[in-house]
Order: structure tokens, then C-alpha cells, then sequence
């Protein structure tokens, strides 16, 4: 086993810090704002070299802005670049909302399996039965989860437009709260309130294999046209997955568990492949504010390609090379990645 | 063309009916295969080995009845192998079911194996907390808000083997035994890369592959599903030949996998040998997939 | 418990189980609808005792708790432990119709609280250290300046793979020319991952399954 | 006030804990450390509101002679009676002040005989749905698939004594391409390329999602307005 080089980085650099070093720190942030902004709106590669050059400015830079704040001692200096990170990639998806919302229009790529929800909900209505609708297993304080209940308003608003009825059983009483407080909305403003039926949306219990038990229950006895797994999911996936695949319903999964990805994968129709689970709420709804937040998401990611290729090629020129400044110069590049 | 069709779509009921075969058959005829540590094993075992005896190890059963089969054996070798090497133990869980798992050993294995060891000086339970991976994050934060006395109520200053842990650092390893949420992913994100205490353990086959991408940086070393806990018993009868009579879950239901595994393999051949020989004749009727495994 | 009737309860309940594999049956109805309800009660019994006793009722009146909750002898009340009981007695209003809506409070406590969790939290484990654990050298040379094709091959398919991996997930561009190369490379990728995640799986599951006719054998063997 | 308080509570919780995680100084890391302490008690309540829904449930079941009622009076019976067990930990040696496990009370009856073994048997299934749903989809439709199914199969052959005895011949300048060698490289590398990426991917979408939730962007869980 080789140690890479990133493993001798210290956290946090030796600094002589002033006030002019701090202010110049902000811009270095603003530029980078800008950058990430080149990054990702059709480029050239002008602009694309330009972008990368003020991200490097910004790492020799902002090192000054976190001492600042550890001088003080109100910084937690393990922490630096994660808040470092953590203010460019707030920026970069908060300006994409701020821009989509005034109306700039944003382009979203296919997601296969959305495009055939309302399909799946229209041979639910022809077959005259019900639609399934699995949460997962996760409670409300995981954030897929909370991605799986705008999933389930949007579903629930195209279900409202046809005559069907949707089932949702679920493991968390606190997901039952949500996912009603979400249905009955969806039927409201798709003007079908008297459609909805609370008990539809109910808890099973908390023990994961009994909830698997009664969903695996509920396929064989209501055997649902559509079967949608969106959320967390953890061993059960293949246990209703295949349960469903034995009825002949259409099957939608999605999950940002990867271990259960290659279970949806083989046994359903369509599967949304982690982050594209959370990207489906704003493909569904269209609504501009929420594509400007997957822009911005688009931006993280090329943030992680420059920086992959910019550490991998630094790595390799000081293996090849060992050259001291060379080092030195890679663990500037390396410090906003500890 | 009609014999590959029955193939395809074969009841399923009869692939069952092969597996439970599978699983029964080696179960009785009881075949062993032996087995050899891989590096991310083996680095576990290193670790526990260098330890100086007494030191002080964090053992989280994470985990419920319904994974048993596939991590009671490393928490038995693992159990086996501090005791042996005079750590002290502090079993934990973070899963309300954990809570039996952890009685099995303290009831079972341990009174009857290792009768000189004592409750409160060489192992204690320090019992269930909920919470999930904020319980991590509260126990590195300040330990005795959260863990102020052990499953029985003990406070933990009455008992020689906690009276001096104040914080969570005060661990020199953390071992998990996962089965999902909360787990090793969890202990990694709150306790190791935020208090530097290092991080291993088993999980099941199924999170093993998601716990690859920390090691060896983050996690010192993982047991993946039974393969792993094969290992860990084939490392631990090799140090120590006095455990070659004691009975190694692991080693022995290796005999199932590796039928079960030719004979699914098997079966994904000739369902592939059947596709290929029935496909001209649907090459006109069926539409393809571009996704992996789209039903036709 | 007897050891005898433990053994039959635990082999009838398996095979009530394991009968759904032929088919849905009453037998199989009977043992989900057990499971259920038991289960629900369990974990609400466990979670009761081992929590919300010594976490908040023993924080909130230790004198109260003094027989159940070690160490609650003479320590004065917590009161900052009131808020999460308001919030876990306004979540319980979803019971009641009227006021329901109060139930929405606790949720935004949770809802809440799990972004402002899980935003840093991911941030640093799930974004920063991978990225910076892939910025790897893409060829390894040995002590004495050798390549090593083998470990420098493997360095190359990892930071290919994360990148192009990556390039599939981009939402906001067409995937054609270049791009679509670089993201039909991303889904091979998946697809391998999937691939051994799954065989790695199958392990897994059959040992489960051991287990089980473990269990069973034990059964039998008690019969014969 | 039904909808506006608890977005203002979702704001101030988000970011309070947001600034914790950062910021050394009181009030903010204390605040960090109790939202965790109050979060697991809140969690705990859930469980009742469950059992209350639950109970609900399947009692409108039995009073409107619904399909299948029966059944749910078994779901009925068994949840009370595992409930007053557990509350009242009946049949525990040490009585109440017992840990609620102890051996010999009915709850440890109840969870050795009859959550251990259903729960491990629903679980067992998946040995046969894995079988069949890898002869099912395991084939090489597309290239895709194919690469998937390549996979598999040398993991699945990999992780046995018998990969290693079916490649054992192979001269030793080839030992990198015996099967368990080339599994655990799968496993090692590509699979952890893969993993990454979606890591990363899903890092970033809950990163977007918890900042759009923070800012009440997303409101949908929070249900209809005045």
C-alpha cells in the first residue's frame, strides 16, 4: 500500500495575517462565485481557463479568511474548508434559485422512468387498480426521505387527475404525518378533495421486516397496476421489489442508498440512480427555483472534476518528478481538501 | 425454438425449490473449505493483535436477530480474540435489537468460555441508546450525557472498567458490526473523522461494498458478509490453535455459499444460453432496454 | 421458557413465513399480522424504557424517577428538557383531528433539524474526503523508480471512473458528443458497481437463509 | 401561523445547527449538542403516535367487518399484549427497576420467540428472490447488461473456494487475473469509482435539498396553507 500525498497535508497553514489579506479573501470568494458561474453556463474554453484560474487564486487565498476567524477562536479549525466549501457551493446553487427565479431558462436533461409515471398512473386507472407507493424506511430526519414526499405530492397530484386510488403504507409514524399533510394537498389543488382517503396513508410498524412482511402482504392481496419504492431503502428492496415484479406491475424505484441500487435495478423498470432521485422533484415540477438549485448542484459536481483532475495531475508530476516545489505548490491546491 | 421459451420463463417456484436444496444439502454433508485472511481483514486482526492487553476497546453490535447469521460470528471472533488478548470490552448498540444480540455473548459465549473474565472489569454492557447517528455525535461531544450507566443501571463511576472513560477518546479503537443505519458509515462521520479515534469492524455483504471507499484511509479494516468473518476465524485459529475445536459459525456455513453461488451461476447461464437461442426468434417482437435489466 | 416449545413456536412461525413463497395462505396472514403488531409494540416498549425514561422523564422529575433511573437520586430538575417534550406532545395532537395541524410544528423541528444536520455532515465525509481521496497520482512508481503498471492502471480506472461517473449525473446539459462519451463510460462504470455490489450481496443473503434451516434442523433433531 | 411558525422554526433549527457545526463558542455548540439530545426524544414519541395509528387502523377494520378482519384482530391482541409486557415489564426478575431485556421476562419471550424468528425468516426470503431475480435479469440484453452480468458473475465466483481452485492453474506473472484476485480489484477499484460517484452525487443533492428546505423553497411536507 503507497500513502498518497494528500495524507501529509497539514490541516491549516502557517499565516501572518492582516486586514488587507482578509478583505482581498472576500473578492478571491466573489470571484470564485464568478467562476463557478463560467463553469457552468455554455462556455469557452476562455472562460472555462479563466474560471480555473480564480479558483486557484481563491485556495492561495482564503486560508487568510479562516485564520481570521480561528484568531478569534470561534472557528472550529478542523472545519475551515468544510465552511469554505460549504459557503461556495451554497453560493453557487443560491445564485442559480436567485437566477432561475428572475427568469433565466434553465435546460434539464431526461431522467428515464420519470417520463413514464403518468403511463404507469393511467394503466392503473384503465386496469381499475390501485397505485403503491413505498417511502422507504428512512424516518423524516433523512433527507431522502423528505425528496421521497415531493416525489409523493407530485405523484399524487397526476393521480388525482385520473380515478385512482393510491396506497401508501408506511414504517414511520412521523413519514404517515407528512405523506397526509402531502396527499391531501395534492388532491386539494388538483381540485379532488373529496378523493382522498386518509386511511390509505397509514403506519405499519416500525420493525423493518414486518413492514416488508405486510407490503409484500398488500402486492399479493390489492396487486397494484404501478408500484413506486422512493426513498431509503434498505435489505426489504429486493423482498417487495421482486414480490411486485411476480404480479406484473410497472415498477419505479429510486434510492439514494446505494446498496440497494443494483436490487432496483434488476428488478424493476426504471430506477433513479441516486442524486437522481433527489434531481426528480424539480424535473416533475418544473418550477424554476428548483432547477436553479440542480444547476447549482451541476456546478458542485464541476467543482469535484477540476479539482479530481487538478490533484490527480499534481499527484503524478510529483511522483514523477519529486520535486520539492512541486509539493509544496499541491498542498496549497490540496489544503481546501485537507 | 420452444424449449428456450419454457426456460426464460420458468416458475419461479422451482428456483426456490434449487435453492433451499442449495442450503440443506451442505448443511447436512457439512463439506469445509478452508480460507486465508485478504489484507482488509488481516488488517483488522494486526490491529487488535498490537494492542497492548488492557487496552480499552468500543464493541457496537449494530445490528438485529434478522443479520445474526451473518455477524454473530465475527462478534464471536472478535469477542474471542480481545478477551484472549486481555482488552477491555465495552459492548454497545445503537439498534434497539442489538440490545439481545449483545446478551448473547454476555450470557452465552463469554461465561463459558471465559469464566475468569468478570463483568465491570474486564467487559461491560453499556446497553441500547437511541438516537441514531446523533448519539455518535453526542457520546464524542461529551460521553456521560448520553452513556451515564450501563444496561443495568450501574452508574458508570461504580464500575472499575468505565470509572476513568469520561469522554469517547478515551477508547483506543471502535469496532461496529453493521447492518445498515446507523453503523460504520456513521461511526466514521461523527467519531472517527471528528475525534480521531480510529474505526473498524464487519458489516454485512450488503453494506460491505459502500464501506469500501473509506478504507484504508477512514476504516482500519472491514469484515464483508460471512467471507469476512471466515477469514477473521481462519486468522484467529492460525495465532491461536487452542480455538481450532471451537465452533466457527463462519467457516462452517461457507459450505451453503459456495453451492448456492455455482448453482446460481449456473442458472444465470442457462438463462442466458436459452435467451441467446430464443432470440431470433423474438428478435422481431421484443424492444431492447437501455436499461440494465428492463423487463421486455 | 421451555426450550421444547420455544423450538416449536420458532419452527412453525419460519414455515408460516417461508409458505408465502409458494403462495399468499392464511398461514402467512397470520404470522405478518403477529409480526405486526408484536413488532410495533416491541420497539415502542424498548424505545419507552430505554430512552424516553432516563432521557427525559428522568431529566424532568429525577425524584420521581428515583427507583427506575440510576443516578437520578437528588439531582434537580433539567427544564430546558421541556422543549422536546412540547414537541413530542405536539406531534401526538395528529391523533386528534381538530388539532392536527399543531403536529406540523414538531415536523418543522424535524424536518428542520435534519437538514441542518445532514448539510454539513454530508458536506464533509460524502463530498470533501472523496474528492480529495481520489486525487490520486495516476502512476506508482516503486522505491527505486519503477512503474508499477499494475497499482498505476488501477490508480487511472479509479479517477476515470469517479470523474466520468460524475459526468452522468450532470443534469443540466445535454448529454451528446464528448459529454455523452464521457457519461455512457459513467454508466459502464455503474453498471460494474452494481454488478459486484450484487454478487457481493448474494453471500449475504444465504447466509441468512443458513441460519434459518439451522434453526429448523434443531427443530427436527428435537423431534427425531 | 399554521404554516409560517413552523417555517420559521425549520429556518432557525437548520441553521442554528449549521452554525454549530462550525462555530467553537456558546451558545452555538451546546445548542448543536442538545438539538441531537432532544432530536432522539422526539423520535421516541413518534413510536406512540405510530401505535396510536395503528391502533386506530385496524380497530376501524374490525368494527366495519372490512376483508380479512380477523387478521386484524391478531395484530390487535398481539400488539396490546406485547404493549402491557413491555410497559409494565411483567414477569421481569428485578421488577421495574429490571433492564427491560432481562432474562426471563415475557418481553425477552416475546422478542427470542417470536420477533427473532419472523423477522430472520421474512429476511431468509432474499436468498430466494436474489436467486431468482439474478436468473431473471442477468441477461445480455445490452451492453450495459452484459457488463453488469460480468460483473456478477466473477464477484459470485470470486467470493468461493471454488474460483480459486477453477483458476489455480493459471502460471504466476497471470496470478492478477484468478478470479478472487480480480474480485477483490473489482471490489478495490471500479466498484469504489462507482461508489464515489454516487456518493458524491447524492452529497450534493442533499446538500441542495436540505438548502432549499432551510430556506422553505421546499414546503411541500408541511401541507395545505390557512
Amino acid at each position: 500500500m503507497h500513502l498518497c500525498p494528500t495524507t501529509r497535508i497539514p490541516r491549516g497553514l502557517p499565516q501572518t495575517i492582516g486586514l488587507a489579506r482578509a478583505v482581498f479573501a472576500i473578492a478571491a470568494i466573489s470571484t470564485s462565485a464568478r467562476a463557478v458561474i463560467a463553469l457552468t453556463a455554455p462556455s469557452t474554453w476562455a472562460r472555462a481557463v479563466f474560471a480555473i484560474a480564480a479558483l486557484f487564486t481563491l485556495l492561495q487565498v482564503d486560508p487568510v479568511l479562516a485564520q481570521a476567524g480561528t484568531e478569534t477562536g470561534w472557528i472550529n479549525t478542523d472545519r475551515t474548508q468544510a465552511l469554505v466549501l460549504g459557503i461556495i457551493l451554497t453560493g453557487a446553487i443560491l445564485l442559480y434559485v436567485v437566477l432561475a427565479s428572475a427568469g433565466r431558462p434553465l435546460f434539464i436533461r431526461k431522467i428515464a422512468g420519470l417520463e413514464t409515471v403518468e403511463e404507469a398512473v393511467g394503466r392503473a386507472t384503465e386496469m381499475g387498480k390501485p397505485i403503491l407507493y413505498v417511502p422507504g424506511l428512512n424516518d423524516m430526519d433523512e433527507v431522502q426521505t423528505i425528496a421521497s414526499m415531493n416525489l409523493l405530492g407530485h405523484l399524487a397530484t397526476i393521480i388525482a387527475g385520473y380515478d385512482s386510488r393510491l396506497h401508501v403504507p408506511v414504517r414511520k409514524s412521523l413519514v404517515m404525518s407528512v405523506a397526509r399533510e402531502t396527499v391531501q394537498q395534492s388532491y386539494l389543488s388538483a381540485g379532488r378533495p373529496d378523493a382522498y382517503q386518509e386511511d390509505d396513508i397509514h403506519y405499519v410498524s416500525d420493525a423493518q421486516f414486518a413492514y416488508a412482511a405486510a407490503v409484500d402482504g398488500i402486492i399479493v392481496r390489492e396487486k397494484p397496476a404501478a408500484c413506486f419504492y422512493l426513498g431509503g431503502f434498505y435489505a426489504e428492496s429486493l423482498i417487495l421489489a421482486e414480490t411486485g415484479n411476480s404480479i406484473g406491475a410497472i415498477q419505479i424505484a429510486g434510492t439514494a442508498r446505494p446498496p440497494q441500487l443494483p436490487f432496483f435495478v434488476a428488478a424493476c423498470d426504471y430506477t433513479l440512480i441516486g442524486e437522481e432521485l433527489f434531481a426528480a422533484s424539480a424535473y416533475l415540477s418544473k418550477e424554476p427555483r428548483m432547477l436553479g438549485s440542480l444547476k447549482g448542484q451541476d456546478a458542485g459536481k464541476g467543482i469535484a472534476i477540476v479539482f479530481i483532475l487538478a490533484g490527480s495531475a499534481l499527484a503524478t508530476l510529483e511522483t514523477v518528478t519529486g520535486s520539492e516545489s512541486v509539493r509544496a505548490f499541491s498542498e496549497i491546491v490540496l489544503w481546501l481538501f485537507r | 425454438m420452444r424449449i428456450p421459451d419454457s426456460i426464460l420463463h420458468i416458475d419461479r417456484r422451482i428456483i426456490f425449490l434449487l435453492i433451499g436444496a442449495a442450503v440443506c444439502i451442505p448443511l447436512i454433508l457439512k463439506p469445509r473449505f478452508q480460507d486465508s485472511p485478504t489484507p482488509i481483514v488481516q488488517s483488522i486482526f494486526d490491529t487488535v493483535e498490537r494492542l497492548p492487553p488492557g487496552s480499552r476497546v468500543f464493541l457496537s453490535f449494530d445490528y438485529g436477530p434478522d443479520t445474526a447469521p451473518e455477524l454473530d460470528p465475527m462478534a464471536k471472533a472478535l469477542v474471542r480474540h480481545t478477551m484472549t488478548r486481555g482488552h477491555e470490552v465495552s459492548f454497545f448498540t445503537l439498534f434497539p435489537e442489538g440490545v439481545g444480540q449483545i446478551k448473547k455473548i454476555t450470557d452465552s459465549l463469554l461465561p463459558l468460555e471465559f469464566p475468569e473474565k468478570a463483568y465491570g472489569r474486564d467487559f461491560v454492557n453499556l446497553g441500547y441508546k437511541a438516537g441514531l447517528g446523533g448519539a455518535i455525535n453526542t457520546m464524542v461531544v461529551n460521553f456521560r450525557t448520553l452513556v451515564n450507566a450501563d444496561a443495568e443501571g450501574t452508574p458508570l463511576d461504580a464500575l472499575p472498567i468505565t470509572a476513568d472513560v469520561d469522554e469517547m477518546v478515551d477508547y483506543v479503537i471502535i469496532l461496529s458490526l453493521t447492518a445498515g443505519d446507523p453503523g460504520l458509515k456513521e461511526w466514521i462521520q461523527f467519531a472517527g473523522d471528528i475525534a480521531g479515534i480510529p474505526v473498524m469492524g464487519g458489516g454485512t455483504a450488503v453494506v460491505a461494498p459502500e464501506l469500501y471507499p473509506y478504507y484504508p484511509q477512514q476504516l482500519v479494516g472491514l469484515m464483508g458478509g460471512l467471507k469476512g468473518a471466515s477469514e477473521y476465524e481462519s486468522a484467529l485459529v492460525d495465532r491461536y490453535p487452542a480455538f481450532r475445536n471451537a465452533p466457527m459459525d463462519a467457516t462452517m456455513r461457507m459450505g451453503p455459499q459456495v453451492v448456492t453461488h455455482v448453482l446460481i451461476v449456473l442458472l444465470v447461464l442457462l438463462g442466458n444460453l436459452a435467451y441467446f437461442l430464443g432470440r431470433a426468434d423474438r428478435a422481431g417482437r421484443t424492444g431492447q432496454g437501455t436499461q440494465a435489466g428492463r423487463r421486455p | 421458557m421451555d426450550v421444547t416449545l420455544m423450538l416449536w413456536i420458532d419452527a412453525a412461525l419460519t414455515l408460516m413465513i417461508l409458505s408465502f413463497l409458494y403462495r399468499d395462505n392464511p398461514f402467512y396472514k397470520f404470522a405478518e399480522h403477529l409480526f405486526v403488531g408484536v413488532s410495533a409494540a416491541y420497539l415502542m416498549a424498548v424505545g419507552f424504557w430505554d430512552h424516553l425514561v432516563p432521557n427525559l422523564l428522568g431529566k424532568l422529575f429525577p425524584s420521581l424517577m428515583s427507583g427506575v433511573v440510576p443516578g437520578a437520586v437528588g439531582r434537580s430538575p433539567d427544564y430546558y428538557y421541556l422543549i422536546p417534550a412540547v414537541f413530542g406532545l405536539l406531534l401526538l395532537t395528529r391523533l386528534i383531528d381538530r388539532w392536527a395541524w399543531l403536529s406540523r410544528w414538531a415536523l418543522a423541528f424535524i424536518v428542520g433539524g435534519a437538514a441542518g444536520f445532514n448539510l454539513p455532515r454530508f458536506l464533509d465525509s460524502d463530498f470533501i474526503i472523496q474528492v480529495q481521496s481520489t486525487m490520486i497520482p495516476l502512476v506508482v512508481l516503486d522505491a527505486s523508480g519503477n512503474l508499477l503498471w499494475g497499482a498505476s492502471f488501477s490508480h487511472v480506472v479509479l479517477v476515470l471512473g469517479v470523474i466520468c461517473g460524475l459526468v452522468y449525473f450532470f443534469f443540466s446539459v445535454e448529454h451528446k458528443g464528448v459529454l455523452g462519451h464521457v457519461s455512457r463510460a459513467g454508466i459502464w462504470v455503474l453498471m460494474v458497481t452494481f454488478g459486484a455490489a450484487f454478487g457481493y450481496t448474494v453471500m449475504a443473503r444465504i447466509s441468512l437463509l443458513t441460519g434459518r434451516m439451522e434453526a429448523l434442523g434443531a427443530w427436527l433433531g428435537s423431534i427425531f | 401561523m399554521r404554516r409560517r411558525i413552523p417555517l420559521i422554526i425549520t429556518f432557525v433549527i437548520g441553521l442554528v445547527l449549521i452554525t454549530g457545526y462550525f462555530v467553537t463558542r456558546a451558545p452555538f455548540n451546546t445548542l448543536y449538542e442538545s438539538f441531537s439530545d432532544y432530536f432522539a426524544i422526539i423520535t421516541v414519541f413518534a413510536f406512540i403516535l405510530g401505535g396510536g395509528s395503528l391502533l386506530k387502523i385496524h380497530l376501524k377494520r374490525v368494527s366495519s367487518r372490512a376483508t380479512d378482519w380477523h387478521y386484524s384482530v391478531v395484530t390487535l391482541v398481539a400488539f396490546l399484549v406485547t404493549l402491557v409486557i413491555g410497559l409494565f415489564k411483567v414477569g421481569n426478575p428485578a421488577g421495574m427497576g429490571g433492564e427491560i431485556l432481562a432474562a426471563g421476562s415475557w418481553l425477552r419471550f416475546m422478542f427470542d420467540g417470536v420477533y427473532n424468528p419472523l423477522s430472520a425468516t421474512m429476511f431468509s426470503l432474499l436468498a430466494f428472490f436474489v436467486a431468482s431475480a439474478s436468473y431473471r435479469a442477468f441477461r445480455a440484453r445490452t451492453k450495459e447488461a452484459t457488463i453488469l452480468l460480468s460483473a456478477a458473475l466473477i464477484i459470485l465466483l470470486g467470493r468461493t473456494p471454488v474460483g480459486a481452485w477453477m483458476t489455480a492453474w493459471m502460471p504466476e506473472s497471470l496470478a492478477f487475473l484468478e478470479l478472487p484476485n480480480l474480485a477483490n480489484w473489482i471490489m478495490a477499484w471500479p466498484n469504489t469509482a462507482g461508489q464515489r460517484a454516487i456518493m458524491i452525487g447524492i452529497a450534493l443533492g442533499v446538500i441542495a435539498t436540505s438548502l432549499r428546505i432551510i430556506l422553505g423553497i421546499e414546503r411541500n411536507y408541511l401541507g395545505r396553507g390557512e
